[in-house]
């Protein structure tokens, strides 16, 4: 783990990059990070998350200055910026079941091809999949989600990049920071090695490669 | 009473102590006002939270707990959190005894359509296909008819959300059943004519001799 | 969730039923339950757990007693006992590399019909079951397993039922405690409620069935 | 030096810091006590632990706190625990930087087989396959030959670990690298020539124009 300020971190992602990012209708966002992206104008971006969240919030930011070209996610109904840049055909947005996307996303960062879900069966989310039958139930084969990079919001984070959430915020981070090449976080508190007990460690340190340092 | 509390009232008597509930967006989420306090139920925020309590006084709200609309709440004595992987673990893998949804259609075969519109704005998913696919029983509260037109179809023309079909719908002027995979009118609400049902419905609707009130 | 004692807990378990019991090593191991199955001569139980631990020790006690038809279970070279048991064909035994069985249990709980995993491809483990290639890289259907009880053991337990688990004695039991139709539960230390913050619950209550009261 | 310590002090030198590492059971152990002190290594223990430490203290030892083998260990600062799915989520999904494995058997094409030999007690193969098939570096850490016998052979006899070829392997008188799918001689240990490895070695070696012998 290296400590880097924003700028560095957001410097090393290139325009094009799949990027996953944690967070729920914006709680449990990186938001100095997303204001990053905005300020070196990161575009054509693949972006992976739980929904759109609201225009100037979250990842509400980066469709509001059109850096998302691809995105999945299973909510985008709050933001009606994403749903202009849809009509438009700026965007190319693939609709997955919440509980789908948070499994797929767990199964790239487990090393898993996928996992199988009744979720879909008999619904146009069905629609290229395949099916496979165990003991007379169908389930959908749903395949792993990885990407390049994960940024990642943590309650606190330690010197070593041990990582603890707090409350709702947890969301999708802890899976999606075993899901990228390379994760990024910032965190509220950042504090010495050995204030987060063993036992509350959500993240282990070797799973983060770059703090973002406070200031 | 105004149609949405007919429908929450009636659904929070469906509830029973130790219940592990999810509330959808909507007229499902007032159904928590009308559960008696002596019932313990255990609410869930798909967003990662069971033990979900009322909307916390101004200036007590917390930025980092909130529901699954990003709106501050507050959680109760025991409360427990967790990520999305579990959430939706809990809800697909038929730990939620109860989840109560809004629809835009339910068919005689107790299909329900609550995600999109083809042509219109599509929202998305969100939990609801696996909330529909999961949980242990499905209760729809939703309006009986909309613009004049039934909303308890013969067969749904929009998108299904699940090929699960649902437990239970509950409108502003009945309770139907789908118990053995056919639809029957249960009760009615209080002033409302089995035949006044039958006239807004377009479903097929098994009518049994005696249809009580509801008692709300 | 109601508080039973442990003669109560395993007087509801009949013989032949399929048990989940969680530990590693007879690490975090529910002892008492698995005491008093011997002591209720509890027999041909189907019984999924890590590994067979060592003879007086963790599931190991129902080994001494013969008290296992099947295990499914990724370690038991430790345990003589059930060794000579194989040999004898008293039982039957399906071996299942960890990270596979961990995953298994967990789709059980998780409402999945199973995973896609890469391990066993190219083994003998691969043998009778199906693969899944996806985007050129083959992976082994492996389907959830389910129980009909799972016998837990937990750090703190507060009075509703949630759950927390210390150190290395967390393993199998948040993953099984999933994956039963009944769970039941021992806990070194019974607490009131709140005294576990929500960020620290590990099993919510409503997934508790019966927890063990004290005496 | 005993053939052990040998092997182990030579595996000790592939890790880096910030390596997250999983040692196995027997000669792999021993490789923790080799490692620089100025090395930040993360050892697991796949029984739910990333910060291992020393055995503790006579009376300092905790029932719940051990190695996957059920030995009491210590825990470093910074250490942290986890379930069993989040062990092998890590172990399987390429998180572990380097796994070091003892070997029955590792054949010219680089796989391993150490888990069973047929017709004896079969123990199980508890995590090895996960972690050959998952982790980023495999490095086999053995004997080169037990009771007379190579056990570097052309093709595996004994039941395979997993399909994918491991990086390195480490005896008491060689290392030997598979880069390019080829096995290739490395480096001798201390006073062990080039021929005397080929005599005990039954798998065809690529033997480079210079080995230089193991700086341990």
């Amino acid at each position: 783990m290296r400590s880097v300020s924003a700028q560095e971190a957001i410097a090393m992602i290139p325009n094009g990059a799949s990027v996953m990012v944690g967070g729920f209708m914006g709680v449990g966002t990186p938001e100095r990070l997303l204001d990053e992206l905005v300020r070196q104008q990161k575009s054509e971006l693949t972006l992976i998350c739980n929904d759109a969240a609201v225009p100037g919030k979250g990842v509400g930011k980066l469709f509001d200055a059109a850096l998302v070209s691809t995105l999945t996610a299973s909510h985008i109904g709050l933001n009606p910026k994403i749903q202009q840049q849809m009509m438009a055909n700026r965007i190319a947005v693939d609709l997955v079941p919440q509980g789908t996307l948070v499994e797929r996303i767990r199964a790239g960062g487990c090393g898993l091809g996928g996992v199988l879900t009744p979720t879909g069966i008999g619904t146009i989310v069905e629609e290229g999949k395949r099916r496979v039958d165990i003991d007379g139930r169908s389930f959908l084969v749903e395949t792993a989600l990885h990407s390049d990079f994960a940024l990642i919001h943590a309650f606190l984070a330690d010197y070593l990049g041990n990582l603890s959430y707090a409350l709702t915020a947890r969301n999708f981070n802890p899976v999606m920071a075993m899901a990228a090449d390379t994760v990024i976080v910032t965190a509220e508190h950042i504090v010495p090695v050995g204030v987060i007990a063993p036992d509350h460690v959500m993240t282990p340190a070797p799973l983060v490669d770059y703090l973002v340092a406070n200031g | 009473m105004d149609p949405q509390s007919i429908i929450a009232r009636r659904v929070a008597l469906e509830l029973r102590s130790g219940d592990l509930v999810n509330l959808g967006i909507g007229i499902p989420t007032l159904v928590a006002n009308y559960v008696p306090s002596e019932l313990k139920i255990f609410f869930q925020s798909e967003n990662g939270l069971i033990g979900t309590g009322p909307i916390p006084e101004q200036g007590m709200g917390h930025p980092l707990l909130t529901d699954a609309g990003g709106r501050p709440i507050s959680a109760l004595p025991g409360a427990c959190t967790f990520d999305s992987a579990m959430s939706f673990g809990l809800i697909r893998g038929g730990h939620v005894n109860v989840t109560v949804l809004g629809g835009l259609q339910v068919d005689a075969s107790g299909h329900l359509a609550n995600w999109m519109i083809p042509g219109k704005m599509v929202p998305g998913m969100g939990g609801a296909m696996d909330l529909v696919t999961g949980a242990r029983r499905v209760i729809v509260a939703m309006q009986h008819a909309a613009k004049g037109k039934s909303k308890i179809v013969q067969r749904c023309s929009l998108p299904l959300t699940s090929a699960r079909p649902v437990d239970l719908v509950v409108t502003d002027l009945a309770v139907i059943g789908l118990a053995g995979g056919r639809m029957t009118l249960m009760e009615t609400a209080p002033g409302v004519s089995v035949a006044e049902v039958m006239a807004v419905t377009e479903a097929e609707l098994a009518i049994p001799d005696k249809v009580p009130e509801m008692k709300i």
